[in-house]
């Protein structure tokens, strides 16, 4: 599908990267698709500047919880439908006061990404005034539920009962073998 | 006239799965409309992060429960990328059958589900009929009907069963001469005309703005396709067309269907033709399923389902449990800020037809 | 544009004339496809309870319960899955991954019920309708794609035959990391092992820590076993037992019934191998009170050590005394080089001394010191002496110079090659009457030796057990002496050695064709056919066919008020004599290997603690 | 709650005997896709199955539907709903559980979304095994709770009103409060 031109246009790209942004990295993940982490404050520029090259349409904005690091890592996937290439976008932001910025003034969609990331790791986006309205989950009550230090079974135990069998289905098994005698329920 | 609340679904004849819109209407217009997703949330992506590498083949299906198999595809890619690991060319090709043949279902399934909004009910009972011959071939290859859990990272659970590749080709001249009597009976029909054309209208520069994908962007005539702009299996070794249309509207999108299930049949065909015979998984890693460990690192794997772009992103720390997943539901886009922007306008009978048609899918959004 | 058509609708007309798509259930039953993944069936018979369709879950559906009046056996556990089908996903992992095939799925997939008890299961193989195994459908059952065992062994670098013939060097390399991970990534943690072992070691946790690559824990679950339960399952003998031990764990391990066992012994000398011993210490800290009390142990062999080791943690005073030069018993004296290098057996004896036990060795007790003397300065004895006595088979001409005992002819052979001793004579063709390991042992040894002096091979092994299954030597000691160039001849008993008519040496052995080895009751009591014999050339015969132990350190007074079976010590449970101050373990009580023996020291050592702790009470 | 070991002398009159005849034979099934057994209906219902050969269908309005049936898992945005429809059914009302999940939350036992008994919240009628249950089980339910209506077994909505305390004690203590806000949020 790629064109020589279009590889000839990544490694353009990459490099560019490198020279405009100061701090940022490339990795390659496989011929078509590169992570790069990008310091906080020159994220959105790279954004723009991707989305610019080609790179605009954005897959997904999701989080990871580096809790050990005490980071969260922002995620944005972009795809540029040219060349089939992806960009594994991705910054981090602190775990304690973890606050970025928007990118919906690039990608509509981005809000309720924000909103989803906002709900499930409590990340705040500033300049998205949703950010902070539930979405997905309702009159949700405890730690944002991505967050590695939340136990949904936790949770689950506290909140929805288990069933409690009272059936002894070994029992059962063994009258149903012909081990023992007996009669079965049903 | 005064404004009106409504809530549009869960329970709602016109509502497919259990999502709701929240909207004001004017007369039958309406003037706002919010999504409510989240009824079927289940957080798949916090108890991913609980199992086993493998033990989440069982659980991943069910994030999308019409079309499961492009989940386990992605998935299962996903790992592979991480893990550097060829898979046996048989593996792939098997996969391709799959993915096709989910496809073709789901197409049915939703060229079914147009007959309910649209009361052209004809179209729901030939389809979903025909979307059963497909499960059959299914249960005959992974052993149940709707969760197919088949595709594993590392290959395919399990070899073709004998005779089934007959059945396949059995089934794919059926719906070759099925599909057709579609077209002239259903898409041509006057009721299906009245009902779809002009709705819910968008244009490719929205469609791109917002990020939608598939059938919803190429209904405005742009022909992109995962399977031909960024090829994974063994999509650049076969040949088919990307249909378009350039209305962009209701009725463009799902004449689309039939005319996708043709090119599926023509990969399938050519899939059953290409495949080698061979082994059909590898192991990742060493050891029993229970001890599977992916090594530290973080990839995409996008697939194009019948909705657009459905993706995964896998995040392993070298350890036996992913360490996080994140899904890209295909119809997120449209479903979350398209029902906001795009929605008002519309009337609240074609309200149905805008979910339908672009393809809004409650499971894959709420996760 | 839409068609206004006349003939358009003609086409859904015709569906008249073909058969009905509707499957008219319930009156028409439709069967589910041969993989159909529906409700299980599992052979109740062939499962082994080990777990791991429980493990394998990812809907924590099955829950092991155990079954009462369940026949006890070794590689079995009494527990059968439990099926909660308000959980199960019917993913059929459980099948995929069942260690023994009990666990299949059929294709019934019908069940309602409005009694939600109901759904909780416990499959048999009667399934879930209580048919007749002969009248299920199977569903899905695994098949060598689906499985999700990894059945094949890691195998670690073994020297071929030819060249480790030549030399006494250990001829199986240790694991390196990466097959030892890949090895231990094998395991399913079902803990038969465990159940198994004489003395019970954490063999799955040790293993998972393997996996985890974290060695340090690996080495507490080896040195300490169960902390909170007395150190249960703790092996101070792990670079002895990672080499030689018979590892009674692999014969039952929930692989083998498909595939090959894990290699547990190969694992545990992968730890100790991977940590210097002089980091054991650091890594595994026992805070030990000091009890003020003291304790003898006659005999530094397995049991010996052992018991030493446990009492030192539990804060005694132990003093081991040994005839021999050197410490170690079998492990040092019997088990040859190649096997068993007395580096790794310094190893585990350093790091004993290092929690304080002292080791007297040369002395024998009841000779250079008297055994009245040990009563009287300590306050418990543990007496672990071994089988130390050969026996013969009193053939006519064994009293011959050239027909020896296999002990101390290794013992000559250890000590000539660490440079203790001289070169033991060395016969060009040798015969070794028996069956056991020690017969493979003299009979590698000798053959290593005879490759070395004469380069060639010349060992013949002979012995009463008909088969290579029936001898009592492992199948695999076999399988490498007779690669190595000894021919072994099983089914024949000793008649008579036969010598040169015209001078004093041994011309070889006359053996008779042994019928029976057994008695209808299963004791030894051999039955041969005096018509049907065979003759094996040999300039020196080994007699290889058991040991006797050797009480004479005890006095008299003492050993009538012991208690023996046949020629072993009874003791309780807690390995105490009759005489309530003196334990007793190792060959001399049970045997058969160094296991055994150190189970015996671990259980003594809490008999001894019991007993010291109970005197101090007023 | 099981209604198996103290069978209940029937108290119907023949009038309620004749009239729970004629119910068990023209049931409306409230179209309702709680869960992605929902997934499974379509099939039965349309020519491959065809289950109005049962006299069931589906009705768009819990208001005129006799079935509830809540396929598979429970979010508990969507229970707070499932409770509200029951509650608008009128009697008699029964409730089938579809799946593993209604009977002991099946593979979301450890979500912190989804509930895992269903029967602890409203009454069920009738469980079926399966994940999911092939069209033909859902046709044996329906006979046997059509059975069971006949006899006069099927009584989770009388059941429901008896212990009608219990039953919203339960759903205070996992939902918090039964209410539903718009998304407006206004």
């Amino acid at each position: 599908m790629m064109s020589s031109t279009n590889n000839i246009g990544l490694e353009e790209i990459l490099s560019s990267l490198n020279q405009l942004f100061e701090g940022v990295s490339t990795e390659k993940v496989d011929p078509r698709q590169y992570k790069i982490i990008t310091p906080p404050e020159k994220t959105i520029p790279v954004l723009e500047f991707l989305k610019e090259k080609g790179y605009s349409h954005l897959s997904i904005l999701t989080c990871i919880d580096w809790i050990a690091e005490k980071k969260f890592e922002l995620v944005y996937i972009l795809f540029n439908w040219g060349t089939g290439v992806t960009f594994v976008v991705s910054t981090y932001v602190n775990r304690d006061n973890p606050i970025f910025y928007t990118v919906k003034h690039i990608w509509p969609t981005a809000e309720y990404y924000e909103r989803d990331v906002h709900e499930f790791f409590g990340v705040k986006f500033e300049g998205n005034e949703n950010c902070e309205k539930p979405l997905i989950l309702e009159l949700w009550n405890d730690l944002p539920p991505l967050r590695k230090d939340f136990d949904p079974l936790e949770y689950s135990k506290k909140h929805y009962p288990d069933r409690e069998y009272q059936k002894d289905a070994i029992h059962e098994a063994r009258i149903i073998r012909g081990d023992v005698r007996g009669e079965i329920d049903g | 006239m005064g404004e009106v609340k409504l809530f549009f679904g869960p329970n709602h004849p016109g509502m497919h799965g259990n999502f709701s819109v929240h909207m004001y209407v004017e007369g039958d217009i309406v003037v706002k409309a919010r999504p409510m997703p989240g009824f079927l949330h289940r957080g798949f992506e916090k108890l991913m992060e609980r199992r086993l590498w493998y033990q989440n083949v069982a659980l991943i299906p069910r994030i999308c429960v019409p079309e499961p198999d492009i989940n386990e595809a992605c998935y299962a890619m996903a790992i592979e990328k991480i893990a550097r690991v060829e898979v046996p060319e048989r593996a792939q090709w098997i996969r391709m059958i799959v993915l096709e043949l989910a496809r073709i279902a789901n197409h049915l399934w939703s060229f079914g589900g147009i007959g309910g909004p649209t009361g052209m009910y004809t179209s729901m009972y030939w389809a979903v009929a025909d979307r059963d011959r497909v499960l059959d071939i299914f249960e005959e290859l992974s052993g149940a009907r709707i969760y197919h859990m088949y595709i594993v990272p590392g290959g395919v659970r399990k070899d073709l069963p004998p005779k089934l590749e007959d059945k396949i080709y059995h089934l794919l001249d059926y719906l070759e001469a099925k599909i057709p009597e579609y077209e002239t009976f259903i898409l041509k029909n006057r009721i299906l005309h009245t009902r779809l054309k002009g709705i819910a209208k968008i244009d490719t520069e929205t469609c791109l703005k917002i990020g939608v994908t598939g059938i919803g962007l190429r209904a405005t005539g742009v022909p992109y396709d995962i399977r031909k702009v960024d090829p994974y299996l063994f999509y650049d070794k076969v040949e088919f067309e990307v249909p378009t249309a350039t209305e962009g509207d209701a009725y463009a999108r799902i004449s689309l269907k039939p005319k996708e299930i043709i090119q599926s049949i023509r990969i399938i065909r050519q899939c059953l033709e290409k495949m080698p015979s061979g082994p059909v998984n590898v192991k990742i890693g060493e050891g029993s399923g229970l001890r599977i460990r992916v090594p530290r690192g973080m990839a995409y794997v996008h697939v194009e389902s019948t909705r657009g772009e459905y993706g995964y992103l896998v995040v392993s720390d070298g350890g036996e449990k992913p360490y996080r997943v994140a899904v890209r539901g295909a119809s997120y886009p449209q479903g979350l800020y398209g029902v906001e922007h795009l929605l008002p306008g519309t009337r609240i009978d074609d309200v149905p037809i805008w979910l339908d048609s672009m393809g809004v899918c409650a499971p894959e959004i709420d996760r | 544009m839409p068609e206004k058509s006349l003939f358009a609708p003609l086409i859904a007309w015709k569906n008249l004339f073909e058969k009905p798509v509707t499957i008219r259930v319930p009156n028409e039953k439709r069967e589910a496809s041969p993989r159909y993944r529906g409700f299980h069936v599992n052979d109740w018979n062939k499962c082994i309870g080990c777990g791991t369709c429980a493990k394998i879950c990812p809907t924590d559906a099955i829950e092991m319960v155990e079954v009462p009046d369940m026949k006890q056996d070794y590689g079995m556990k009494p527990q059968r899955p439990v099926i909660d089908y308000g959980r199960c996903s019917f993913c059929a992992m459980c099948v995929d991954i069942c260690t023994t095939g009990s666990l299949n799925m059929t294709r019934e997939y019908i069940f309602v019920s409005p009694n939600p008890e109901d759904f909780r299961f416990a499959p048999t193989e009667k399934g879930f309708l209580k048919k007749e195994p002969s009248q299920i459908k199977l569903g899905w059952v695994r098949d060598e794609n689906s499985d999700l065992l990894d059945l094949d062994r890691v195998w670690p670098e073994v020297l071929p035959a030819q060249e480790r013939v030549t030399s006494f060097v250990e001829f199986v390399k240790a694991y390196s990391k990466e097959q030892a991970v890949a090895e231990a990534a094998r395991c399913v943690e079902c803990g038969i092992c465990t159940d198994r072992c004489p003395q019970h070691m954490r063999i799955p946790e040790y293993i998972k820590a393997i996996w985890r690559d974290d060695l340090k824990d690996a080495l507490k679950w080896l040195l300490k076993g169960l902390e909170s339960e007395n150190y249960l399952g703790a092996n101070p003998l792990s670079s002895v037992c990672g080499r030689v031990c018979t590892h009674r764990c692999e014969e039952v391990c929930a692989i083998s019934h498909r595939g090959e066992p894990i290699a547990i012994r190969w694992l545990k000398r992968y730890i100790v191998d991977s940590i210097p011993v002089e980091k054991w210490y650091e890594t595994v800290v026992f805070e030990r009170v000091p009890k003020g009390k003291k304790v003898a142990i006659v005999g530094s062999g397995p049991a010996g050590l052992s018991a030493a080791y446990f009492l030192a943690t539990l804060g005694y005073e132990v003093d081991i005394y040994e005839s021999l030069n050197r410490p170690g018993g079998v492990m040092r004296y019997g088990i040859p080089r190649y096997r068993l290098p007395d580096e790794a057996l310094d190893r585990d004896i350093a790091f004993i001394e290092s929690l304080g036990v002292r080791i007297y060795t040369g002395i024998t007790v009841g000779k250079d010191i008297p055994f009245q003397k040990l009563r009287e300065a300590y306050d418990a004895i543990f007496l672990s002496t071994g089988l130390v006595l050969g026996r013969s088979t009193k053939i006519p001409g064994s009293d011959h110079p050239d027909v020896v005992q296999a002990l101390p002819l290794l013992r000559e052979i250890r000590d000539f090659l660490r440079g203790d001793g001289p070169e033991p004579k060395i016969a060009k063709r040798v015969v070794v009457i028996g069956g056991g390991n020690v017969a493979m042992d003299i009979a590698r040894s000798l053959a290593r030796l005879q490759k070395m002096k004469y380069g060639e091979v010349n060992v013949t092994v002979t012995c009463l057990e008909r088969t290579f299954d029936e001898m009592p030597a492992d199948k695999e000691e076999i399988e490498e002496a007779m690669e190595e160039g000894v021919k072994i001849y099983p089914g024949w008993g000793p008649k008579e050695v036969i010598f040169y008519p015209d001078r004093d040496s041994i011309k070889g052995l006359k053996c008779v064709k042994c019928k029976e080895v057994f008695d209808e009751n299963g004791r030894f009591n051999p039955k041969f056919d005096e018509s049907e014999f065979c003759f094996y050339d040999g300039d020196m015969i080994v007699e290889a066919i058991g040991q006797a132990p050797d009480y004479s350190c005890l006095p008299e007074e003492w050993r009538s008020k012991l208690q023996f079976v046949g020629n072993r010590i009874l003791t309780n449970n807690l390995r105490q004599t009759q005489i309530p101050w003196l334990f007793a373990g190792g060959d001399i009580v049970n045997g058969p290997d160094i296991i055994h023996g150190i189970a015996d020291g671990y259980w003594a050592a809490r008999g001894i603690d019991e007993y010291l702790r109970g005197t101090e009470r007023p | 709650m099981s209604n198996r070991g103290n069978v209940k002398i029937d108290e119907r009159t023949v009038w309620e005997k004749i009239a729970d005849q004629l119910r068990s034979r023209s049931m409306w099934m409230l179209h309702y896709c709680t869960g992605c057994g929902a997934v499974e209906l379509p099939p039965s219902m349309t020519s491959r199955f065809d289950l109005e050969r049962f006299g069931i269908g589906p009705m768009a309005t819990p208001r005129q539907a006799d079935i509830f049936l809540i396929t598979g898992y429970l979010s508990v945005k969507t229970l707070r709903r499932v409770i509200y429809t029951y509650e608008k059914m009128p009697d008699p009302k029964y409730v089938i559980g579809f799946g593993s999940c209604t009977i002991n939350g099946g593979i979301y036992y450890d979500s912190y979304a989804t509930i895992n008994r269903l029967d602890y919240y409203i009454p069920v009628d009738l469980y079926i095994a399966g994940c999911m249950p092939r069209p033909e089980a859902i046709f044996e339910a329906f006979t046997k709770l059509m059975e069971m209506i006949r006899k006069g077994e099927a009584n989770g909505w009388k059941r429901y009103k008896e212990n009608y305390e219990w039953y919203k004690q339960n759903q205070l203590r996992s939902l918090g409060e039964v209410i539903i806000h718009d998304e407006f949020h206004e």
